[in-house]
């Protein structure tokens, strides 16, 4: 091989061809040197982390799983004083009540409504967080106004009764909102058709969206106060999301907003919300709400806190919007504007589609946060997960010292598999579009 | 625009700048950084408000007025320097977005015309890539052709070529040299002094916000009258 | 020249298209709109209450309590305290749960953060299994796991485990020796002010020596000694010398319980566990996004300028990292201090439980003592934003 | 709006009542309601609806319970509350009648071998935040100079595990309650109740200040039902009695006078009580009686004739 | 450095690189993006490990022994692309750090030595300014005094002047001939090709990792050899 050393010049006659690297394929014993004994300190932490694993993984996995009791009726079998065994989970408790804890008290024949609920759900997760599915607009559609009206006439069995009155005041209404885009219109010389079709849309949404509770469709009355566990955990947390999501944007603007009270007022909602614990929020959602209503309006107390939730996380999910519409460079507002677009199409076609991509991590990490949350309404008495459980921990026939542990491990494991789930897709949806930023 | 003064906040950006552009003429604007380039050329379709003097772009003066403003940036196209084009869109997403939604044209007409013009900054081919998987003279040339669906009457660009590797320089100029060719009204801040003496009418040197001076090419730079600019010339031509 | 000017139509504002207009007039709807709403929670509320016959006002907080609270940190007996005494403690028991919380869990934070980073295969995974489960799982069910499942299957008192030096442990709590303070405390006392000053006047010279010789002292160890080490001695040697300034109360049997003592709550003990626990989880995340922050660059160019990995670590990342890790640090700070509030679910009286709970329930009066309630975190919490902003200005890097 | 017209428009009476006590108040897995108070309710119904399954009951904690009431969320709460001065007067209720005169009382595991609440000084006691239980706790260990931890609870099954897992040496609640929650106990008979009474812990239904129809319906709900077992009037022999020539049944059964419609109701308004509910004697043998898990004798709450203070004020 | 190669994971970044730089000599490295001039220049001070053959800097070898590296890189001075100067620390601050606790000198000693080549690159009265202050150019003529700082007998330049508006470069390169004048031993990657003709005693052309070509910078640019040089050199100079 001709060498440069030394030389002044040199030109390479001959490409040296890309060869393959050095004893790449090291065997185990040298990962293991390397990543776990390269040195004393090395050493000795990881004596220390085995150490540590070899007190809590082993007795975890024979509590759990090697010595847990999984069959039986009652009590008996999780009580060494009743010839059961009490040295490991009882996960027969968890079987007998895995009814309870997914449907609380629902009505049993009506049950197959909370599982149509569940699928309906599953289906707009899905739409709303594969980010390459068919139709993803149709799916918002269907996720934040369809699934709601279905859902809420499933679970509750729809038939409000609004009665005759109350349509001829939606009549009056909806003629009246007509009424005022078609005059905004003529007072602005804009088109008049495009307004009177946007006045009109908006009353048909409204109006569909009230018939639809209104009908009756045969289905029997569930009152909210049979529902609970998981139905009820999820329904918390769908309606925060549901709600928060669109709230939160409009929050986000506001505090955007050049307009100064209306940035003050989203600033003041959004401080105070992130400045005091949900569960105070909760408390008074469930005491004081019922005082600043008229005496003979009353609120459902699964709707207490579903408010309560909502406005909660809309103030979060605010600040995670507005890191996106911040993090838009000034560019695009300024290429929108040059282009003639005016605000509302600015924000819609240009700004919030991106802004809102790029943090749907910071979304999903909101709603892990809601999810984790949704178990404070027990404390205000409401039967989630959380709540059927205590609720069942306390069952005499159940009575059992490993009951309380088997409980909570059932509820973390739920909590986990959901929270754990939904960060792994954030963290894939970070991953890549960070590498779409960087081609 | 008459009599023109700018603050931000306390800071006079833009001082007493008269300029009268005729339909047709292109102009070429220089001079140092942060002399108020680029702030001139933003207040002509109202990115920034001036706040003293009179800016009049084709007959329509720009006031604290929605509708005029609209109109007004419906005439004018502008060309920034990192090209903000719209990633979420395709290319001819980008390019129908304004003339569907601001001037209400159906969907394939508007497809029409932005192919017309990808042909004219000659990138027909890459219509449905999205922005990020074109290299940045093919971004600047979307841009312009972006703003060419708009049919504007004037065309400001602000540096185009700056935040270009640069063996895409040319790809771009030469859409804008065909361009000026064509009659367009243009007002172009570059440094790129072989564009100025190919195809300006004017060139201007601007500092500290003020117009320091203004000739025809050949004359600016053969013979330029202001020291300053002198030095500045010294500086970029080597 | 052409002149333009003369081709314009005069001026003529459109009033409607004014931005300004525009603006002032959402405002308008805006301002009407939440007038309106207030205007109407306000006479419902005023009306309902008057028909309920609820007293309405603060004077509340005057009468007398009637009921106990099992830890205070005042003086607090059902005989002659008041509704606002019950206020304090409970407020106090959220700070004192809320500041050692906030103590240990930033160790425990830091300390997996930086195992996360480890180069050690084996800790770093350990850590991340820790982050990954502490932190998808509800903070409320942790504590409920804590308080029933761990420390519910405590011995009872009589049966209580005995872990020496005078600490016990049962279903009531942990027990241990409190100390009683001697006459010769002030010895000791002093001890630690001069080891203090000492310090202070090591660090001078230190610095001063390093300016003038280059030579570099071990600052850290001897700090350690000073402030650490002299105290201990001190107290050695008083206790040899039979003037011993510390003595302790064991806890000892009683009818039902240990009497004596300090005791602490299990109620306490597994709310702290939770709370330290769980935010723990996520200062690992903070710290580690903090160190990752720093970039490549920086240690590259220290190592190029021939800094050891030590102190390119101390001198360069650390000081770097600081500044990211701090702010939203401070948020989780403030999330335990929030979180202590799910006390209410364990039985510990902290200003939730005592305040929003028992003291509402006994008065009646909800919107007072929401209120007061909210007030109270929302003081915390803004007073803490703007120590944070005021630090966020001190230290944001410099720029043009 | 008067409540008994809201109730008749809305068809159904809304309930206010405990989230769980044996014997009181208490729902199934499948949701159906039992005990003394949601019988209580039914009654309500019964005599307003002549149906007895016209009502919604609406679970509430203690600290919730009365905002529920005042707010109009519920009609009537019925839900072992104590009634006492300054509930009836500073809280804008009314509590027309009391359908069970109970006492605060302990509990205490046998292993301690405590004999009398006197012997409790320096025990834990777990009580539920928020009541009246929490006061007189307070009230009778200062009384009787002796000191106690308090651990309270916001809700009274975690009052309970909290007890039954060891966390305290005594728990103490009403003596009803004392009953219903032993047998929740892990091993019900390890624990008992120790004889004192510290407290007059009269239980009744609630309901808002200012309406005085609906306050006359509950509380000659409640007589209707005493008065009945008094003249032997039973579920079973409710139709047949109204043809009994006994004045007092005729006037309670609505043969004779307007006393039901003087109230808004129907006249045979008591009828429909006893048929659909039974009277007091029966609810409260079925719901805590002796005959009922929770072995209660019936004690104060005998009638008058009987050496108990259930006194059925005279129709009339 | 002889016969060195290098392998990102699967990837042969360096193959058979032999270069013998003498004391005071002055290179230039140039060749497209990705052909590895960074990777070669950051072995040599050890940031990078290489896996084959032998890197000698001053007589000491580079091995897996963290006191040699230290030494060497207490000898090799380097510039980054970026700069990376320490934004907590002021321009003193940055000058001092190394010399205070890599050679524990008194700082006043150091503050005065960095004072001096403060001075050296034009800039002593930013000493107390923090780097966000300065503009780019000045944050790069920071950058050599810092290096400059430890007294090294080697500097490497990564493309140093890269990340510059073209109105810093020159005050950069500036710097950099000065240096060169004053004999310091100097290894540049830079695509300036003013400088190289001006200073560089060799230019050394890289692809795929390869040297391509080495020749004085007259010949090179006057008659390259090599068709890969050739267009390169093609593009570069327009
Ligand atoms: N939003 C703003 N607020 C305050 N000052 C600004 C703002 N935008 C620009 N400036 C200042 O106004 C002056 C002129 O800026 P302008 O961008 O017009 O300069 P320029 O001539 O285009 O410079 P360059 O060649 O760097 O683009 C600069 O000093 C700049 O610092
Ligand atoms: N840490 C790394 N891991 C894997 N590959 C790398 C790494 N760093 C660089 N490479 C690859 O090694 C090759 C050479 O990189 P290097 O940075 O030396 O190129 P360069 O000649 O300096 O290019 P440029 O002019 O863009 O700076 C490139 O193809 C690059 O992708
Ligand atoms: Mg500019
Ligand atoms: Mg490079």
């Amino acid at each position: 091989m001709s060498t440069a050393v030394d030389m002044p010049r040199f030109v390479r006659a001959n490409q040296v061809e890309a060869l393959p690297p050095p004893n790449l394929a090291r065997g185990p014993i040298a990962w293991v040197r390397e990543n776990l004994f390269s040195g004393p300190f090395n050493t000795i932490l990881t004596l220390v982390v085995f150490y540590l694993l070899y007190v809590t993984v082993p007795p975890l996995v024979r509590y759990l799983i090697i010595d847990a009791v999984w069959t039986g009726s009652d009590r008996a079998a999780c009580r060494a004083d009743a010839g059961g065994s009490e040295s490991g989970a009882c996960w027969a408790f968890i079987w007998d009540k895995i009814n309870y804890f997914i449907y609380g008290s629902y009505t049993i024949s009506e049950r197959w409504r909370v599982d149509v609920f569940f699928a309906l759900l599953a289906i707009g997760v899905v739409w709303m967080l594969w980010l390459r599915a068919p139709r993803r607009d149709l799916g918002a559609v269907y996720f934040f106004w369809i699934f709601p009206i279905v859902s809420y006439v499933l679970l509750t069995g729809g038939d409000a009764d609004f009665g005759v009155r109350f349509w001829i005041g939606f009549a009056i209404f909806g003629a009246l909102v007509i009424a005022l885009f078609a005059f905004f219109a003529a007072l602005l010389k804009a088109a008049m058709r495009p307004a009177l079709i946007m006045g009109g849309g908006i009353v048909a949404v409204i109006g569909i969206t009230l018939a639809l509770v209104d009908i009756d469709f045969g289905l029997p009355h569930v009152p909210t106060s049979l529902w609970g566990g998981i139905l009820v955990t999820l329904l918390v947390a769908t309606v925060g999301i549901v709600v928060s999501l669109p709230f939160g944007i409009v929050l986000a603007l506001g505090r955007r907003s050049k307009l100064p009270i209306v940035r003050m007022a989203s600033v003041i909602f959004i401080e105070f919300v992130r400045g005091v614990p949900l569960i105070t929020v909760l408390i008074m959602a469930n005491t004081m709400l019922p005082l600043f209503l008229p005496a003979e309006m009353t609120v459902d107390r699964l709707l207490r806190p579903l408010i309560g939730t909502a406005l909660f996380a809309a103030a979060y999910m605010a600040e995670v919007v507005r890191g996106g519409l911040q993090a838009m460079p000034k560019g695009q507002y300024e290429g929108a504007m040059s282009l003639g677009l005016n605000y509302p199409q600015m924000m819609t076609l240009i700004i919030l589609p991106q802004a809102l991509r790029i943090v749907i991590p910071g979304i999903v990490n909101t709603f892990i946060g809601l999810f984790k949350d949704t178990s404070l309404v027990a404390i205000v008495g409401i039967f989630d997960l959380v709540k059927t459980i205590e609720a069942s921990r306390i069952d005499p026939s159940w009575a059992a010292p490993t009951i309380g542990i088997t409980g909570y491990a059932f509820a973390a494991l739920f909590y986990f598999i959901f929270c754990f789930g939904m960060s792994r897709y954030s963290l894939g949806v970070e991953r890549r579009l960070a590498a779409g930023q960087k081609r | 625009m008459i009599d023109v003064h700018k603050w931000y906040g306390e800071f006079h950006v833009l001082r007493d700048i008269n300029l009268n552009v005729r339909r047709g003429e292109r102009i070429v604007i220089c001079g140092p950084s942060g002399s108020g380039k680029s702030t001139m050329i933003r207040c002509i379709n109202r990115l920034e408000e001036h706040q003293k003097g009179r800016i009049i772009v084709d007959g329509t003066e720009l006031l604290n007025d929605l509708k005029r403003i609209d109109e007004v940036r419906r005439e004018v196209g502008m060309v920034f320097q990192h090209f903000n084009l719209f990633p979420h869109l395709t290319i001819l997403e980008n390019c129908t977005l304004a003339p569907i939604w601001v001037k209400k044209m159906p969907k394939k007409e508007a497809e029409e015309i932005a192919m017309h013009y990808l042909k004219r900054v000659k990138i027909p081919e890459q219509a449905n890539k999205y922005p990020g998987q074109l290299s940045g003279g093919q971004q600047q040339r979307v841009a312009i052709a972006r703003s060419l669906c708009m049919s504007p009457k004037i065309m400001l660009f602000d540096e185009p070529t700056s935040a270009l590797d640069p063996e895409m320089v040319k790809e771009v100029l030469d859409t804008m040299v065909g361009l000026a060719d064509e009659g367009m009204t243009m007002l172009c801040v570059t440094h790129e002094m072989g564009f100025a003496r190919q195809v300006a009418d004017r060139v201007i040197f601007m500092d500290y916000g003020q117009i320091v001076e203004m000739n025809t090419p050949d004359e600016f730079f053969k013979n330029p009258q202001h020291e300053r600019t002198r030095l500045f010339l010294s500086q970029i031509l080597h | 020249m052409q002149t333009v000017v003369s081709q314009t139509s005069p001026p003529r504002k459109s009033f409607l298209y004014d931005p300004k207009v525009r603006g002032i007039f959402y405002q308008v709807v805006l301002v009407a709109a939440v007038v309106y709403l207030f205007y109407m929670a306000a006479t419902n509320a005023i009306e309902n209450l008057q028909r309920a016959k609820i007293a309405s006002g603060f004077g509340f907080l005057n009468n007398t309590a009637g009921f106990d609270i099992s830890q205070s940190l005042i003086q607090f007996s059902a005989a002659g305290s008041t509704y606002g005494d019950a206020f304090i403690v409970g407020l106090l028991n959220t700070l004192i749960v809320s500041i050692i919380g906030i103590f240990f869990t930033t160790i425990l934070g830091f300390t997996i953060g930086i195992a996360r980073l480890s180069k050690n295969w084996m800790v770093a995974k350990v850590a991340m299994v820790y982050v990954e489960v502490l932190r998808n799982i509800p903070l409320l069910v942790q504590l409920l796991f804590w308080y029933i499942a761990v420390l519910g299957t405590l011995p009872q008192p009589r049966n209580s485990l005995e872990m020496g030096a005078g600490f016990y442990l049962n279903s009531r709590g942990l027990f241990m020796a409190k100390p009683i303070y001697g006459p010769n405390i002030s010895v000791l006392v002093a001890a630690l002010a001069i080891g203090l000053v000492g310090t202070f006047l090591y660090r001078r010279w230190a610095k001063k020596q390093q300016e003038q010789t280059g030579r570099q002292s071990p600052v850290g160890k001897v700090t350690l000694a000073l402030i650490l080490g002299l105290p201990i001695l001190t107290w050695i040697v008083l206790a040899l010398v039979g003037a011993n300034p510390i003595t302790f109360e064991l806890p000892r049997k009683g009818t039902f319980n240990l009497t004596g003592g300090l005791q602490i709550l299990p109620e306490f003990v597994a709310l702290l566990l939770g709370l330290v626990t769980y935010t723990a989880a996520f200062i690992a995340e903070v710290v580690r996004a903090g160190i990752l922050a720093v970039s490549k660059g920086q240690s590259e160019a220290a190592g190029s300028l021939g800094l050891t990995p030590g102190q390119t670590l101390r001198l360069v990342v650390i000081p770097q990292a600081m500044r990211v890790i701090i702010p939203p640090l401070t948020s989780q700070y403030l999330n335990l201090t929030k979180n202590s509030s799910l006390a209410v679910a364990i039985g510990y009286p902290d200003l939730v439980q005592v305040f929003m709970g028992t003291v509402l329930n006994q008065t009646g009066q909800a919107i007072e003592v929401v209120v007061i309630t909210m007030g109270v975190y929302l003081t915390i919490s803004l007073v803490t934003s703007f120590i944070m902003n005021v630090y966020n200005r001190r230290v944001a890097i410099v720029e043009r | 709006q008067a409540t008994l017209n809201s109730v008749k428009q809305k068809g159904f009476l809304t309930c206010g009542s405990n989230t769980g006590l044996a014997g009181f108040g208490q729902p199934d897995a499948q949701g159906n309601w039992t005990g003394l108070d949601v019988d209580f309710c039914r009654a309500i119904a019964a005599a307003i609806f002549d149906d007895p399954t016209k009502v919604r009951f609406i679970p509430l904690a203690a600290k919730d319970r009365f905002t529920a009431l005042q707010s109009g969320e519920v009609d009537v709460l019925s839900r072992n509350s104590t009634m006492t001065m300054s509930r009836d007067t500073q809280l804008g209720l009314d509590f027309p009648a009391v359908t069970y005169f109970d006492g605060q009382g302990f509990m205490v595991r046998k292993k301690l071998g405590v004999a009398s609440a006197k012997e409790l000084n320096g025990a834990s006691i777990c009580t539920q935040q928020g009541t009246t239980t929490e006061l007189n706790l307070a009230d009778y260990f200062r009384a009787n100079n002796l000191k106690y931890e308090v651990v309270a609870f916001a809700t009274s099954d975690e009052t309970f595990k909290a007890y039954d897992a060891g966390r305290c040496d005594a728990f103490t609640t009403d003596a009803s309650g004392l009953y219903a929650e032993r047998l929740r106990a892990s091993a019900p008979d390890d624990h008992i109740v120790l004889p004192e009474i510290i407290s007059k812990e009269p239980l009744g239904p609630a309901v808002r200040h200012g309406d005085n129809q609906w306050g006359d319906i509950v509380r000659w709900t409640h007589n209707a039902m005493l008065n009945a077992e008094e003249l032997g009037v039973t579920k079973a022999n409710a139709d047949q009695m109204k043809t009994s020539e006994n004045p007092e049944i005729k006037r309670l059964l609505g043969t004779e006078g307007k006393f039901g419609e003087a109230i808004g109701l129907t006249n045979d308004w008591a009828v429909r009580i006893i048929k659909h509910v039974g009277n007091y004697g029966e609810v409260f043998e079925k719901n805590v009686g002796e005959g009922s898990r929770l072995k209660i004798k019936r004690g104060q709450n005998a009638q008058w004739t009987k050496g108990g203070l259930q006194y059925g004020i005279p129709v009339r």
